[in-house]
């Protein structure tokens, strides 16, 4: 069992001083900070051993190649998919949105046909699919969330029918932390024969995710959410789905046969990665994947359940305090809230002062914030690194806020 | 660091001494900061030489923005619109002198871009009702 | 004026043997080697200062928002673009072309119109047109190669017409090395009033590119090629066609303002970058341009050039040798040929086995390959930091492989 | 780090013992892979009790590739085709004692990948044929 101590350790950027003050990182949905593991990785791959990869016959470029192959089989195993045949690798969760949007949308998505969404989902899981309806003809339905917050599988049943091709959900919302029961709704999606999509960006990071028992099609991720270096996500598809499905992108690596007038795919997944890739990412999400097995889920979400239950009892001391969103049973490790007459803007700015890092704002998630009455909240987001003493910080600093403030 | 909170942005903030409307205003406009929700309503009166006599705002945001727009309109008591239209982003800073990130300056600058912005719409009216 | 072997001590990897032999990298076209300056700043940017950028109010999202934002201004300046909004980040050439391909291909391209591109395209400038003409009903036309593999300016002018919506073309190709004169076609482009759009993956690195000096519309590059990390590239467009173009990738920190029915765009560049960004390439692209700067085109020119030249002399006294494509004056460096008898396959694995990494296949350009009447070949390409001791050792060891095989 | 390239494998690419072409043969089966443009086409004939009598190849391509398969043709004289069937990567790399990397394993095994295609076409017409 590694102790928070050396946990801490692995990471460089706690050394970092904010306004002199140490760094209380809690803006842990917006990215997550890097151990040191995944940072020599990358720099240990440009130091020895870069090359592009795919067909390169020399040393390094087979190297190169294994390692980046070997990244799509770390993530396979990471999901539970069958092997890195079922593995993407794209620069984030919106371009695993949008791929499946343009691919889906545009080779499948008839008029007369609808999309079902929650009310929980991120700009990114809306935006994509509301051009694509627009383009085809086709329609968006939500799913509704309960006056507690949490999603109204009731009204799953209603939303997604015989007409419905694609139900696509957040895996756990970044605005609120509410978790989604994805297998019930998958289960309804099945019934009626509709693809289903889950944006996993907030959950592959905090929670095992096994995708064939939660019985999805596809499954998106970022690797600068979980440990990994920005510039790489990922996306998990089924074989015989993804070896029906039309590519997104078009050019190099994804090709067979090209002619003047006419073009080829390769097997998967390559026939999904266009143009060269961002090895180093695939080999630092490699490691980080090591890293997050070697401390282990049981481990991560015991510690982050403790903290946002702390979190919660420490904050609803504070009669001035607001928490949105669900119980901490129904979460992950979110805390949005907002403080009597004093913008979250100016929260977040002064808590910036005292090195507390956390989120002002819609958390890309505006019609969401409009159903909840307001513009913007803080949100104070966890990891399995953050301590009870980080909370600490938080409220104290918040009770000084006040106090300016009044 | 200093803090971008001295205590005269909270004061203006809790209690601003412009804050208000103004019927018949000569300029007046009303715009938004549709990322943070900030929002700015401005009426100025000019006096018989064309100068600012009476100015008030009205909005809600966050202090930066709130507290900026009414040290901006005590300001400008005096000036002509011209003379405004020629303030910019250094005058801001110097009037709040206070420590701004280029996230908070965009919240600072919001009621300077609302006031010049009815000034020219003012601008315009005047012109096409000269011609 | 920076000495080779200072330049040699800036990257590291050249300390690393491959099987016990010094590395002679040949393979620059297809990705280049990275200085330790930018590999320095992707490890300083983790361990110092990570965040996610757009709208972030805390310390180290402020800071990492401005070094990514700088670095748009950077590969402005690079390009003599107006400003950054004239910059859209993406992972590589290839995205941005896609980029194109679905904003013009699926918003403005109309049945009967066309495409106009060279024989000399590599698949990433080929396969996404060909898959929108298909979609839209356009033609695509390629203007020709001259006998001795230049562009043939005369067949431009009968391709490009007034139904011409696109004319899309590399400044350099990857394959034989041909320079291809941009300018000149720019020309017949605007005369017709169709977008020009350049794949600059080969030029940027190697020479100095000037947007409006060429008249373009859009220029695609891949940082990878320019001793940038991978999983960063770039777009420039011009602002007032940016303006107007419809986005491409959808979701987070594109937008404005979003309800659940509809949305509205960020400012440029932004409107064109959806979801986390790679702030560390982005930062690791603006010092592999100080770099590149401090060097400086024209030596960077002089020694390929030279080395270019030297390359041909050498290999011409090899009987069994026949090179692809034009004289040195009218190519890049990079020398495409071919071995009496001897596969390209055979021939980039044995020198590998003396530590030369080259290329050999069709190099993502199939099409032109089979013109030229060969599947494949072999392929040394040259950066600045190559030396005549690594052509030297390119000519022994061709010397070496002929003799095994006769 | 010793070559790929032992003498065996160039004298086998340079003077094929197995190349030609066989009329009348029971397995034909003619493959490529497209991205590197390797070609082989195989022929085998069986005798009386569907034992590989004879076996000749035609194609183009790397030594590697081309060597392997000339090697592999050796081999399986007097194997029945179900034999054939159970060899594997392992067999050919046994068979070759190189060292090859994964990108030149691919072209190690494009006989025997073309060899047991036609076997199981073979094998299907003779079902055919019985049924
Ligand atoms: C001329 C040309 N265009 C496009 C590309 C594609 O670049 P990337 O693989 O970085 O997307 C390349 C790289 O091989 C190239 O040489
Ligand atoms: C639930 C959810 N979906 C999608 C995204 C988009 O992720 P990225 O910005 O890495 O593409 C995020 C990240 O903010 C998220 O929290």
């Amino acid at each position: 069992m590694i102790s928070i101590t050396e946990i801490l350790k692995d990471f460089p950027i706690f050394e970092t001083k904010i306004h002199g003050k140490r760094l209380v990182y809690l803006d842990n949905a917006a990215t997550t900070q890097k151990p040191r593991q995944v940072i020599e990785a990358i720099s240990q791959y440009y130091e020895t051993r870069n090359a592009n990869v795919h067909r390169g016959v020399h040393y390094l470029s087979e190297i190169a190649s294994e390692d980046y192959e070997e990244a799509h089989n770390k993530v396979a195993k990471f999901l539970n998919a069958k092997g890195m045949e079922e593995i993407i690798f794209t620069r984030n969760t919106t371009e695993s949105l949008n791929l499946l949007a343009y691919s889906l949308g545009l080779n499948e998505l008839e008029k007369g046909d609808n999309i079902v969404l929650t009310r929980f989902e991120h700009h990114s899981n809306l935006v994509p699919w509301q051009q694509m309806a627009r383009r085809q003809g086709a329609e968006i339905r939500f799913i509704e969330m309960t006056e507690d917050c949490r999603l109204d599988l009731a009204s799953a049943e209603k939303a997604i029918d015989d007409k419905t091709k694609v139900v696509s959900i957040t895996h756990m919302s970044n605005a609120l932390g509410t978790i989604i029961p994805v297998k019930e709704v998958s289960k309804l999606a099945r019934e009626h024969g509709a693809y289903m999509i889950v944006d996993g960006a907030q959950s592959a990071p905090h929670m095992p995710v096994d995708v064939r028992e939660l019985d999805v099609d596809f499954f998106a991720f970022s690797g600068h959410k979980m440990l990994a270096p920005m510039g790489i996500g990922g996306l998990y598809g089924r074989e015989d789905i993804l070896e029906k499905m039309e590519p997104f992108l078009f050019g190099g690596d994804m090709i067979s046969i090209v002619s003047f007038d006419n073009a080829t795919w390769n097997r998967l997944p390559w026939k999904f990665e266009a143009g060269t890739p961002n090895v180093s990412g695939g080999i630092g999400l490699a490691v980080a994947i090591d890293y997050l097995g070697k401390i282990g889920f049981d481990k991560i979400h015991y510690i982050e359940h403790e903290l946002t239950e702390y979190a919660h009892e420490r904050l609803n001391e504070l009669s001035f305090i607001k928490i949105y969103g669900p119980e901490p049973k129904y979460k992950g490790a979110v805390v949005s809230f907002a403080m009597d007459g004093i913008h979250p803007h100016d929260i977040a700015s002064l808590l910036d002062e005292d090195g507390i890092a956390v989120r002002a704002g819609h958390h890309c998630a505006q019609p969401l914030m409009k159903m909840l009455g307001t513009d913007s909240t803080t949100r104070a987001s966890m990891y399995f690194y953050n301590t009870k003493e980080d909370i600490d910080a938080l409220v104290e600093s918040l009770q000084k806020i006040y106090k300016l403030f009044s | 660091m200093s803090s971008m909170y001295r205590q005269l942005i909270v004061d203006r903030y809790k209690a601003p001494l412009f804050k208000g409307k103004l019927d018949n205003a000569d300029i007046h406009f009303h715009d938004a900061n549709p990322l943070c929700g900030d929002e700015i309503e401005v009426f100025v009166r000019l006096d018989d030489e064309g100068k600012i006599k009476e100015a008030k705002f009205d909005g809600t945001g966050c202090a930066i923005s709130q507290a900026s727009v009414d040290l901006l309109l005590e300001g400008i008591e005096g000036m002509t619109p011209d003379e405004v239209m020629g303030l910019d982003a250094d005058f801001i800073k110097e009037m709040l002198n206070i420590p701004l990130t280029p996230v908070r300056l965009k919240c600072a600058l919001l009621g300077l871009k609302v006031l010049q912005a009815g000034i020219l719409i003012h601008k315009k009216k005047q012109e096409a009702g000269e011609s």
